[in-house]
């Protein structure tokens, strides 16, 4: 049998191939987005032992949708006196690099919307559009819960962007390319070629994963490092001023950004979509391995989704400095040392 | 200093352990002379008095005075019938002077609070104190005239009774001179009344 | 970085004015734990005054003392800290048996001990899910609201009421303790000691609420003498103030505790302080439940009509957030001349405005938290 | 260096630990009751809002209007009438309102009673977007649940035995869950 996305590019001509994808993600991301938040609330009551929604739907399933619908209904308030055109904006912002990333994420081996060499270039270009949209958002509210939640935004994702970015440099030196699919396909085997495993290409493999888990923490403002919302001390941050879907559209996008993050993770550390044991189920063209792919490449999306939620529901909230002092004073040090200790073991052993 | 044994003094009852019903009731033996004639020592203060000419209290027993050394009129109280150990009236002049002078034996600021007594025209200042190392309450009072209740803040003192003072002026309109901030504590900001008042009609 | 000491002032290092703006933190404000306003100049976030307003609860309990009998206004003294009523009731009507010369039963005294410390560690519980919340930790809340469910559900069975619990009457108590509760309550502090060791790990090492906590906000024994803060404030700064044994009521004297402090003055030592008293009263409990000594639990002879002497009597109660202290000045009548209830919370918060002078917003924050405020006790 | 690499250490342990415990809970089992679809059995002695306690040989009220009760409540939200029946030797309660919105269920009332004819309810479910449904006719609702019973007595013979068995706190607890206020019949509301 031919391969989903060959027969699909067989069939149909490149625009329409375009859109089937991108409207693929959309809803990908709509649905994650919506449910991811169904994943939140009922891990947070398992952790918290309550049962969570259970009244919309069986298990509270539903629960989303309603949710969505009263957003939905609910007026769009604009304060008085702030820039209207920014202010509407920055959610539609926030949103938009999520989801334009998310093409280049390879959720099997030809299941990428664009298969790109410069994949992992444009996602940290795009990621980057995500500081600008919370900074204006906050600073368009014209609140100062909403400008304090602005300028720690800037500064702490300043300051997580580094150490993130030497993290994939490093990653990007190993593998040797930027195109996320090679970099999966350099993955191929059992668990112990995944880059997390890699002792040998780097010696501190997992100490770079996690401060890559760190950074995409704060980069995505996901508790322990919610600057931005910060509830007990700036109320809702720069969310304060926005109803209806205007916060429903940066409620969306944050879950949007922690799929990416987690789809980026694993792509980068856990082997994409590649089986933990090795190819067991022969070809990866055949629709079997496209699905069993995607399969893998889920799990453990959705495992590192989960973990996120629980550390969410885990710890107290960092100060803020203490968050700068962790990039500043431990992740980036630590990042240029695995930088540097990487690149002197590919120049002595290979 | 004589730890003088507790002469029918202030605006309170003797602390025997049984209060006789003969006793002075509390808000008819004032201390009027405290406030026109300043106080310097233990002696003239408790000479001063009008001594619950009504009735005289049964001779009570020495009560330990731990502040006996102050040059204040402190006197020991039956701890067990009234709940603090000291107290002594003082004349309105005096307050900062015994609060400096608490300060100085290490004692804190429990409360400052305020006593309408209209039938005499006086509103009493009650002073609180503790000591937080051992078993020492102090009650310094001070009487001042209902219809001009005014009296030195002892803020500078103890910081903590900026709130103190507020509430009590909230509730009585004593007016504690000095003070940097005497607007409405807990009543409403534009607050012109003074719930604490017996004659307060408004509720 | 700015210098700590230049920020209290309203001038800046180069003598120009600074440039501040005022953010009011309330009295809608989720880490102000209810209607607590507090007036904020800030410098970016460091903070240069915070000036907190009271008085959107108050609801002037002292006048309302002036118009009714004692066994009435005891009722009150359930909702002025909701947290720890049954130690408010206590300060009350130990202030009216002081004055009526009223002899407690040793029952009575024993079950108010064992009460009122459950009340305790009840509200330190409150106190340290809450505390968490405002540091950001939802999680904790609800452990700790799942034990103190317990401790409501076994004050319930005995009270008939799961806050306002009004179960000290002048003269003993409501009613007796049956069977259900003793071994409940044997129960609860066999199930509390493994979870103040899982509190522990969970949140006392956590690393994050370490860095939150430690060095933040202290308070220096002094500033807590002149501001009269008691309770765990005063002993996180290293005094050994406590009601319960510097003026010893009740049965309190017949058991063996001890007294947490804690040098720092910080954060951390006001959290430990409270973490560790919730041990401290387990034992207490534990102690009393072993001694409870049989018979009445009302004083004999408690008038129907009760006219205290004339005079003003004093009794103060270590409550859960410190000293409570009530004034009874009477003049021989059936209700009260004056009520006075010095109340712990206020003397608490009137040192923030000081301690805050120049913090983070957050760290001000986690300084207003581990002062442990209920609202309704200050505005009373 | 060494005590920064050590606070590290000690640092990333005690998140683990914090996790750890977390995932624990996770998988037991949850502490909380659904509530409307299943609520708690209060405790014998909770203390609701009062209601008249019925003489089990007359069938009637206890309460002959002394107004204890009235003169104990702080909030004042007590009001009971009486009349002197003819040929009966003490008055019986003719009204007794209770307003709700006044009450702070502080229990002066059933301890100032000496005959015991006042009693808590175990009936918590009381919200309402009736303020009206908060003024409880406590009389008329006795008097109502004496007629029902009543009513079910004469139709239904074989209940009778245990009815009059029963005594009053079922009695009467059966019948309290069928007038919280939102199903109040309107004339008990005054």
């Amino acid at each position: 049998m031919a391969s989903l996305s060959n027969a699909i590019s067989a069939l149909w001509p490149e625009p329409l191939r375009l859109v089937l994808f991108v409207v693929g993600i959309m809803s990908f991301v709509g649905a994650n987005a919506a449910y991811l938040v169904w994943v939140e609330r009922k891990g947070a009551a398992r952790f918290q032992r309550r049962p969570g929604p259970t009244e919309v739907g069986w298990a509270g399933l539903l629960q989303p949708i309603a949710d969505a619908a009263k957003l939905m209904s609910k007026q769009l308030i604009v304060p008085a006196g702030v820039d209207r055109t920014l202010f509407r904006v920055a959610p539609l912002l926030m949103m938009s690099p999520a989801l334009m990333s998310l093409a280049v994420i390879p959720f099997g081996e030809h299941l990428a919307a664009r298969n790109i060499n410069v994949g992992l270039l444009m996602i940290f270009a795009f990621g980057s559009v995500n500081v600008m949209a919370i900074m204006l958002g906050g600073w368009s509210s014209r609140n100062k819960y909403a400008i304090i939640s602005a300028a720690r935004v800037v500064s702490q994702n300043v300051a997580y962007e580094i150490p993130m970015l030497l993290v994939v440099i490093t990653m990007i030196m190993v593998t040797g390319t930027m195109n996320l699919n090679e970099i999966v396909q350099n993955q191929a085997g059992p668990f112990w070629k995944w880059y997390l495993f890699r002792l040998d290409l780097n010696l501190l493999a997992p100490i770079t994963f996690l401060i890559f888990y760190t950074c995409m923490l704060a980069e995505t403002n996901r508790a322990p490092f919610d600057m931005a919302e910060a509830e007990s001390e700036l109320v809702a941050g720069a969310y304060t001023e926005y109803s209806g879907m205007g916060f429903g559209v940066f409620f969306m996008a944050e879950y949007s950004n922690i799929l990416l993050g987690c789809a980026l993770a694993t792509a980068l550390f856990l082997g994409g979509w590649q089986s933990p044991f090795g190819h067991l189920l022969g070809n990866w063209q055949s629709t079997i391995g496209v699905l069993l792919g995607l399969f893998w490449f889920l799990v453990k999306m959705y495992f590192l989704i989960f973990s996120v939620v629980w550390i969410r529901w885990t710890f107290p909230r960092t100060q803020f400095y203490g968050l700068l002092n962790l990039s500043w004073k431990i992740l980036i040090p630590v990042s240029l040392f695995t930088l540097i200790l990487s690149s002197a073991m590919l120049k002595l052993f290979r | 200093m004589n730890p003088l044994s507790p002469q029918p003094q202030g605006n309170t009852p003797q602390p025997v352990p049984a209060p006789a019903p003969s006793a002075p009731a509390a808000p008819k033996v004032a201390a009027t002379a405290g406030q026109q004639e300043p106080v310097i020592s233990n002696q003239s203060s408790v000479a001063s008095k009008p001594a619950a000419a009504a009735a005289p209290p049964p001779p009570a027993p020495v009560l330990p005075n731990p502040l006996a050394h102050l040059s204040l009129p402190f006197h020991g109280v039956d701890y067990a019938a009234k709940g603090y150990h000291v107290e002594a009236a003082v004349a309105p002049d005096q307050v900062v002077f015994a609060a400096e002078q608490l300060d100085k034996e290490g004692l804190s600021l429990d409360t400052i609070t305020g006593v309408d007594w209209m039938a005499e025209g006086q509103m009493e200042v009650v002073y609180d104190y503790f000591h937080p190392a051992k078993a020492l309450r102090v009650v310094v009072r001070a009487r001042i005239p209902r219809d001009n209740p005014e009296i030195a803040t002892i803020q500078k003192v103890f910081p903590g009774a900026n709130w103190h003072e507020r509430e009590a002026h909230d509730f009585f309109g004593i007016r504690f001179l000095g003070h940097p901030n005497l607007t409405p504590f807990l009543l409403p900001e534009d607050a012109t009344y003074h719930p604490l008042r017996k004659d307060f009609t408004q509720c | 970085m700015l210098v700590k000491e230049q920020l209290k002032t309203e001038i800046s290092a180069d003598g120009a004015p600074r440039e501040t703006f005022v953010i009011n933190l309330g009295p809608q404000h989720p880490a102000t734990h209810g209607v607590l306003r507090v007036k904020m100049t800030m410098d970016g976030e460091y903070i240069v005054r915070a000036e907190p307003v009271c008085g959107y609860i108050h609801r002037m309990q002292e006048k309302m003392g002036e118009n009714r009998t004692y066994a009435q206004f005891l009722p009150n003294t359930s909702r002025i800290d909701y947290l720890s009523a049954m130690t408010y009731t206590h300060g009350f009507v130990g202030a009216v048996e002081r004055a009526a010369k009223l002899q407690v039963p040793p029952r009575a005294e024993y079950i108010r001990v064992i009460t009122s410390e459950l009340n305790r560690i009840s509200s330190h519980l409150v106190w340290w899910g809450a505390f968490l919340l405002d540091l950001g930790g939802f999680t904790p809340l609800l452990y700790a609201f799942d034990d103190r469910e317990k401790i409501l559900d076994l004050l319930e069975g005995i009270t008939g009421s799961r806050l306002t619990y009004s179960y000290f009457r002048i003269g003993g108590l409501y009613n007796d303790v049956d069977d259900t509760f003793i071994k409940g309550t044997r129960a609860f502090v066999a199930q509390m000691r493994p979870r103040l060791k899982m509190y522990r790990s969970l949140v006392t090492d956590n690393i994050i609420l370490r860095k939150r906590l430690i060095e933040i906000g202290p308070i220096s024994k002094e500033m807590c003498r002149k501001y009269g803060a008691t309770g765990p404030v005063i002993r996180g700064s290293g005094v050994p103030y406590d009601v319960r044994k510097v003026e010893p009521y009740s049965a309190y004297p017949e058991f063996d505790f001890v007294i947490p402090t804690f040098e720092e003055g910080d954060s951390m030592a006001r959290y430990l302080v409270r973490m560790e008293e919730m041990a401290q009263s387990l034992r207490i409990i534990e102690q009393a439940l072993d001694k409870l000594p049989a018979g009445p639990v009302m004083a004999e002879k408690v008038p129907r009509v009760l006219k205290l002497p004339a005079g003003d009597y004093c009794y103060a109660v270590e409550a859960a957030r410190g000293r409570f202290a009530v004034r009874i000045v009477s003049d021989n009548k059936e209700i009260p001349y004056r009520i006075k209830l010095r109340t712990p919370s206020l003397s608490n918060l009137s040192l923030f405005e000081e301690a805050s002078a120049g913090m983070l917003l957050p760290d001000a924050l986690a300084l207003m938290g581990s002062l442990d405020l209920v609202i309704p006790d200050i505005d009373r | 260096m060494k005590n920064s690499l050590k606070e590290i250490a000690t640092g990333f342990n005690s998140l683990v630990t914090g996790m750890r415990i977390t995932l624990g809970q996770f998988f037991k089992p949850s502490v909380t009751v659904q509530y409307p679809h299943e609520s708690l059995k209060m405790p014998e002695k909770f203390r609701g809002h009062i209601v008249l306690v019925r003489d089990p040989e007359t069938g009637k009220a206890k309460c002959f209007a002394c107004k204890l009760c009235e003169r104990a409540c702080p909030s004042d939200c007590i009001t009971v009438e009486g009349a002197k029946l003819e040929g009966a030797k003490k008055k019986s309660v003719t009204q007794y309102v209770l307003d709700f919105t006044k009450c702070s269920l502080c229990g002066s009332c059933v301890e100032a009673c000496r005959d015991g004819a006042i009693r808590y309810s175990h009936e918590y479910n009381l919200a309402s977007t009736n303020k009206e449904d908060y003024i409880m006719d406590l009389f008329q609702r006795l008097e109502n649940e004496r007629l029902e019973a009543e009513r079910l007595q004469g139709s239904l013979k074989s209940e009778d035995q245990s009815l009059k068995s029963e005594g009053p706190p079922q009695e009467t607890r059966a019948a309290e869950q069928r007038s919280t206020p939102n199903t109040q019949p309107p004339g008990t509301a005054q």
